[in-house]
Formats: C-alpha cells, structure tokens, sequence
C-alpha cells in the first residue's frame, strides 16, 4: 500500500469520526501528502541547528525525528484536527504555550 | 491588618462569586472583590485609583454583568 | 518639536470621531473618509525626524529652564536622561512603515466605501481607529502607552470582524476577546515587571538602565518580564499557538478589512519585535526563541494553508506563515538579516493586503468562498486573474517583484550568519507558499465552472481595480529599486545590533 | 514567618490572576468566563499598584510643609498609580464589549454555554 492510500484511508477515518461529509478529493489528499512531506522535511532541517548546541544531540535528534516520522506517517490528519476552530483547543494551547515560555525563559536564561 | 482582611475578602469574593449557581448571585458578588480592592488601593496610597476603582469595580462592572445575567437569563436552567 | 508626528496619530482617531458624528450623511462621510485616508500616507513623508514630548516634558538635560532650579544630586544622576513624557520617535524606518500602513488603510478604506452601498456606520470608524493605533504602536516609545493603543488595536480588530455580516463572525470575534483577555494582561504583567525593577516606561530609559549597570541585567524579574511580553506579541501578530484564531478573524472579515487586518498584525509584530530585540537582545536566548516561534508559524501555516477550503482562510494562514520570515530576519540578528525581515514585513504587508483584495472580487462577484463551490472565474474576469496571479508570484517572490529581493536578502543574511539550514527552509516554505497559492488559483480559475454557480453582481467597482493596480505598481518598482525602501530601514537595523 | 504588606498584597495579586485564569479555562458558561477575565485585569492592576506601593510611605501629595527630600524619600511612587487609572478603563470597556457579544449569542443560540456555541 502506498503512502497516498495510506493518507487516503486515514483521513477517511478522521471524518468518519468528526463526522465531516465532505468528499475526498484528488486535490485534497495530494495537498495534505504535500503537506506531510513539508512539515516532515523541515523539522528535520530544523533539527539539524542543534549542532550549534551539541553535535551529538543533533544527530540524536535528528534519527528519533526520521523514526518518529516513519512510525506515526500521516502526521497531517492528527495535526489538523489539533488545530481545528474549537475553542477549547485554542485554549489549551494558549496556556501550554504560556507555560512553556515563562519556563523556558527562566530556566533557559539561568543555565545559558 | 485591615489590608490582610481586605486582601482575603478580595480573593474569597472572587472565588465565591465563581462557585455561584445562580448567575444574577455571582454577578452581584463580583461587587465584592471590586470594592475590596478599592479600600486595598487606599491603604496601598493610591488614593486616586481608589475612587475610580470603587466606581468601576464596585458599582459599573457588577451592573454590567448583571444586565447581562438579566438579557440572557430566560434560557439557563 | 514637529506637530506632524502626533498628528499621525491624532488625525485619523479625530476623523473616526467625526464619521460618527455625520452618521448617515452618506455623501459627506464618504468625501470626508477618503480625503483623510489620503493624507494618511502622505504626513509621513512630510514629517521631519525626531521626537515628539508630549505636554512638552523635555529631559532635563534639554531643559535648562526647569534643571536649573534643582539639587545637582538629581541633574547628576540618571535622572538628567530620562525622560518623563510619553515620547514618540520618529525615524527613517517608521516614516517607511506608517507610509506602506497609511497606504494599505486608505486603499482598504476607499474599496470598502466603494463596495458597501451604505458608506456610514461604525465600519470606516473601526477601520481609522485600528490605524491610529497601529500606527502609535509603530511610533511610541513608552511600553505602556504601546499597550493601550495595542488594546485599542485588538478592540477595533474585533470591530472589524463584528461589522462584517459574515457569518459566524460573532462566536469567532468573542473568541478572539476571551483569549485576548488572558494574553493582553499577561503583557500588561510584562511591562508591570519591566517598570517595578527599573521604576520607568519608557523603552530607551529602561535601556539605558540595563546598559549602565542601575539594574542587574541577570535579575531574574527582567527575564520573566521578556517572557511575558514575549507572549502578548505572540497574540498580537498571531504567531502559534494564535494562529488558527488570528486566521479564523481574517476569514470572518470582508476583504477590504482582512487586508487592513493584516497589514495590522505585520506591523504589530514589526512593532513589538524591535522592542523586544532593543531591550532583550543582551539574552541569547531571546533570539532563538524568536527562531523557534518562526519557524514554527511558517510550518504550521504553510501546512495548515495547503488543507482549508476557504480562500480567506488560505491567504490568512499564508499570512501567518509569511510573518516567519520577518522573524527569522529578526532572529538572525544581524544588521543585514534584520534589513531584510523588515523589508520582508513591508512586502508582506503590501502582498497579503493585494491578494486579499484580488480574491475579494470573487467574493463580490459571486457571494461564495469556497473553493469547492467556485470555478471557471477566467472566464468572467481574464484580466483580474493575471492581476491575482501576479499577487500570488509576488507572496512565492518571483524575480521582478517585490518579495523576491527581500525573500534573496533574507537567504544570503542566514547564509553570512552561518545557518543556512533557515535558507533552506525559507526557500522550501517558500514552494509551497506557491503551491498553495497554485492550488488556490486552479479551483477558483482554471477549473470548469460547476453549473450551479451563479454570478450575482457583475461589475467590480472602479475602486477595487484601481487599489489592486497600485498595489501591483508598489509591487514592482520595490522588485525593480529595493533600495528606496531598504536605505530607510538600514538605519534602525544599524542601531539595533 | 512574617509577611508584610507588599509581599501579601503581590500573592493577592498572583492569586486573582490564577483565579481568573482557572476560571476562563475550566468554567463552561461564558458570563462566568468573562467574571473570570474581570479577575486577571484586577490582579494585574492590583500588581502594578504595588509596585509603587511604599511601606510606611505617604500618599504623594506634596504639602506646603514638608521638605523636598524628606518627601522623595517616604512619598509612594505615583508612576504606576496613573497607569493603574487607563487600564481600569480599558478593562471595563473590553468587558462591555464581551458581554455584548454574549447577548447577541445568545439571542442567536438561546444558550450561553462555552463548548455549545464556540465549539466549532
């Protein structure tokens, strides 16, 4: 089974739970499997400024990065559904998102 | 030590205001932690924040958020 | 003193005040609307550089009249430099950045008041007020008077979107309040920690305390206060994790607004970064949580882009994404990077605007906006199409125009700062910024017209055609003589390395 | 362990912010959100105000009896109090806002719950 039916199948499964009706189309499953490929790609070349840190950190990160790839494939369909208008989503994020600045920039500009 | 029993009040009026059922109670009770803080602002030295805080949050907030309860009442419940 | 530079300010709150006031004069409002949106870009190029004091409270080192008449432990101290009045500075890269501002809000203005049958209303007031505001965020030096003009901002934004009539714009509007509401105070927390370890607001003052030892550049409230204020700019510009709410106010607002919506974001971004970057830059860390933050917006709005099935969506995502780049150039922090991400944020601000505006003819044509529903529109507008088309080169940066030069300055900046891989990724985002523009451009265009299609309102106004032309105009002659705008934004990359 | 009034007054202001935000997440009914959002504008205010809160200090009104450095040494510090006075108002109005909306929901929806109306 190829990627795209993979993507295919999974985003027919995500519908099937949230309940949308719209059809799958040729444009949306090509644009979602461009979608993968983007974010795949440039977090792992992202990943790769890390060696500005520590070189075996980032070829560390960069190998769970591929094999976290691999393993969960269509990342696109979890991320979108992360992403959707709801508020409570919105909420979550915005805290967590909070939290983790406050954090890093306390900890972060302790130890740098 | 009347800050220390105006700064409880404030924070229990706030908590209390929130566990209210009845919506048009909490939004009265948010009156509370409003004039608290406007005393608070007074024995803080702040004499002038005081009068517009003991108008805003203890008169005009409460009203508002009691017109509110008032215009969507009907349905809750 | 220079009367123009509060008058950038004060002109356009002043004319919103006097809209309402004629309220249902439709004539008179529309003349008087589109006169003031002209002047709007035309003061800045007027105003000379230089600072503006409110009430007139100059330093006192300035100020020999006052000075003289106190103890020398005062006019010794740091007190001599600081400065008590609310101040605005007025340099080259603002004059730059309030001109593009002025000109995208009056040609959103005057399309607005061109495509509404009825000119009166809160509509052209909201669209005034958001533009005094951003415009005193781009020009205040004092952190808290930038928060409540960043409020005032936030509240017309919301405006914008309630005046719309689209639909769902009230739950989204009420969302976009409730997440302010935590976000805005949290910066407001921010500044209160800035102001309790260095007793000022005033952004140079603070500085100067860093810089000279009156306060600790290592206490940990200052690092705090940086996170903080990091975070309202995150709500401010919508940068993940507000991106899907900031997209979600552009696809509830009209055209006309969703460009001048964004050209605010753009702008409140520009605004806040350099702030951030002026006090904050002594912290490394600060930089790279600008990167991360970037590139996180370009990822996750490029990708999010390339899934909706609404075009105003779709662009408010792409603008998202866009807005990375700025903050790469800004994270990069070198004087040429952050050259290049300003330059960037007046392109995008002119793009986005244009390709809100070119897409909005759709809209007005057809009532619809979604893609599925649409198709088959070269038919009906072969010329407006090469117009939209060319916007959408403009967004990927395709030679002649604009975004090309500052997309190539950006590249060759993270290539001299040694971190090529954020070239790379600018330049793969930048493909798929083009792909999902292509996307966009195929099932509205070139897709046969499904039958149930129907055209309701055939003639485009005059006006829409005329914004989108100078918009294109501005687009080309910043391809072809990038220096015009970059010369002016080099002296406050200059300063701020 | 001794708490002076600064110290107690800066938990105060922490623990209305924390309120607040616990109650803008967690509570469903969106008047409750919006009482919750009043609470973290009223921790941040009564924050700033203690900063220029000074223990022992006066009110900073400068009477004609005093002696100018006797009065900089124990007068508050007004800076913060004048910021105070715009972000009262600012809040106030972004509040109005707020509950214009949820009467319009409301109208539209016939509830004011949090996870009916802006689920989706």
């Amino acid at each position: 089974m190829g990627i795209y039916d993979i993507i295919l199948k999974r985003i027919k499964e995500i519908q099937s739970k949230t309940k949308e009706d719209e059809p799958v189309t040729n444009i949306s499953t090509s644009s979602m499997l461009a979608a993968e490929i983007t974010l795949i790609s440039s977090l792992i070349v992202a990943s790769i400024m890390l060696r500005f840190i520590n070189k075996a950190l980032m070829m560390v990160a960069v190998l769970i990065l591929i094999l976290i790839a691999v393993i969960a494939m269509p990342i696109m369909p979890k991320l979108r559904k992360e992403q959707s208008d709801s508020f409570s989503n919105m909420l979550f994020y915005m805290i967590l998102a909070l939290g983790i600045i406050i954090t890093l920039f306390y900890w972060g500009s302790v130890n740098v | 030590m009347i800050e220390y029993i105006l700064m409880i009040t404030a924070v229990f009026g706030a908590v209390l205001a929130l566990i209210q059922r009845d919506l048009l109670k909490a939004a009265i009770l948010t009156g509370i932690p409003g004039a608290s803080l406007a005393f608070l602002y007074q024995y803080l030295l702040a004499p002038d924040v005081a009068l517009t805080q003991a108008i805003v949050g203890s008169a005009i907030l409460p009203v508002f958020f009691a017109l509110a309860v008032y215009k969507t009442r009907r349905a809750e419940d | 003193m220079n009367p123009l530079i509060p008058l950038m300010v004060i002109l356009p709150i002043a004319c919103a005040l006097l809209l309402n006031l004629l309220h249902k004069k439709d004539r008179t409002v529309k003349v008087l609307a589109i006169v003031v949106a002209l002047v709007l870009p035309i003061i800045p190029l007027l105003a000379s550089y230089g600072l503006h004091f409110f009430g007139g409270y100059y330093p006192l080192s300035e100020n020999s009249a006052i000075a003289g008449g106190l103890p020398s432990y005062i006019t010794n101290s740091a007190l001599n430099v600081f400065h008590p009045a609310i101040t605005y500075s007025f340099e080259s890269a603002q004059k730059i950045m309030i001109f593009i501002l002025g000109l995208i809000a009056f040609l959103a203005i005057f399309t607005s008041l061109n495509e509404t049958k009825r000119p009166s209303g809160v509509y052209a007031f909201l669209m005034f007020m958001g533009t005094a505001s951003v415009t005193a965020i781009l020009l205040s030096d004092d952190i808290f008077n930038l928060y409540v003009f960043f409020e005032i901002a936030a509240i017309s934004q919301v405006g914008i979107v309630i005046a719309s009539g689209v639909k769902k714009n009230y739950e989204t509007a009420l969302k976009y309040m409730i997440l302010g509401n935590i976000a805005a105070p949290m910066l407001l927390l921010g500044v209160a920690f800035l102001l309790g370890v260095t007793g000022n607001v005033n952004i140079t003052d603070i500085i100067y305390s860093i810089k000279n030892g009156i306060v600790s550049p290592q206490n940990p409230v200052l690092l705090m206060a940086c996170g903080l204020i990091v975070f309202g700019w995150l709500y401010g510009s919508g940068l993940p994790p507000f991106h899907t709410i900031k997209s979600a106010l552009y696809s509830k607002a009209l055209p006309h607004g969703a460009a001048l919506l964004q050209a605010f974001s753009v702008f409140t971004f520009v605004g806040l970064g350099i702030i951030i970057i002026r006090i904050f830059s002594y912290l490394p860390f600060s930089k790279i949580v600008i990167i991360v933050i970037s590139l996180l917006a370009m990822i996750l709005g490029v990708t999010m882009a390339l899934m909706q099935n609404d075009i105003k969506r779709i662009i408010g995502y792409l603008a998202v994404g866009e807005l990375g780049y700025i903050g790469l150039g800004l994270g990069i922090g070198t004087a040429f990077g952050i050259t290049a991400g300003l330059f960037q944020a007046l392109n995008e601000a002119i793009i986005t605007a244009f390709l809100f505006l070119g897409f909005g003819t759709v809209l007005y044509i057809t009532k619809k906006s979604d893609t599925r529903k649409l198709g088959g529109m070269m038919i009906e507008t072969p010329k407006l199409a090469l117009v939209v088309l060319l916007a959408g080169f403009a967004m990927a940066g395709v030679p002649p125009l604009n975004a090309f030069q500052s997309k190539l300055m950006l590249i060759q900046a993270s290539i001299q700062a040694e971190v090529p891989e954020l070239g790379i990724i600018m330049i793969l985002i930048s493909i798929v910024t083009f792909m999902t523009f292509m996307r966009a451009f195929y099932t509205i265009y070139m897709r046969p017209k499904p039958p149930e299609l129907q055209i309701t309102n055939k003639n485009i106004p005059k006006a829409t055609i005329i914004s989108l032309l100078v918009l294109l105009a501005i687009c080309i002659i910043l391809g072809l003589y990038p220096k015009i705008a970059t010369n002016y934004l080099q002296v406050l990359a200059n300063s701020l390395v | 362990m001794v708490v002076d009034t600064q110290l107690a007054s800066f938990f105060t202001a922490g623990a209305l912010i924390v309120i607040g935000i616990f109650a803008a997440l967690f509570l469903d009914n969106l008047i409750k959100k919006v009482i919750g959002l009043a609470f973290i504008g009223d921790g941040v205010n009564l924050f700033i105000i203690t900063i220029g809160y000074k223990p022992g200090g006066i009110v900073y009104i400068f009477l004609p009896d005093m002696t100018v450095s006797w009065f900089a040494q124990n007068a508050s510090y007004p800076l913060p109090f004048a910021l105070v006075l715009t972000s009262i108002v600012i809040g106030a109005s972004t509040l109005a806002v707020m509950l214009g909306l949820i009467i319009i929901l409301h109208k539209k929806h016939g509830t004011i719950s949090a996870s009916k109306i802006l689920g989706e």
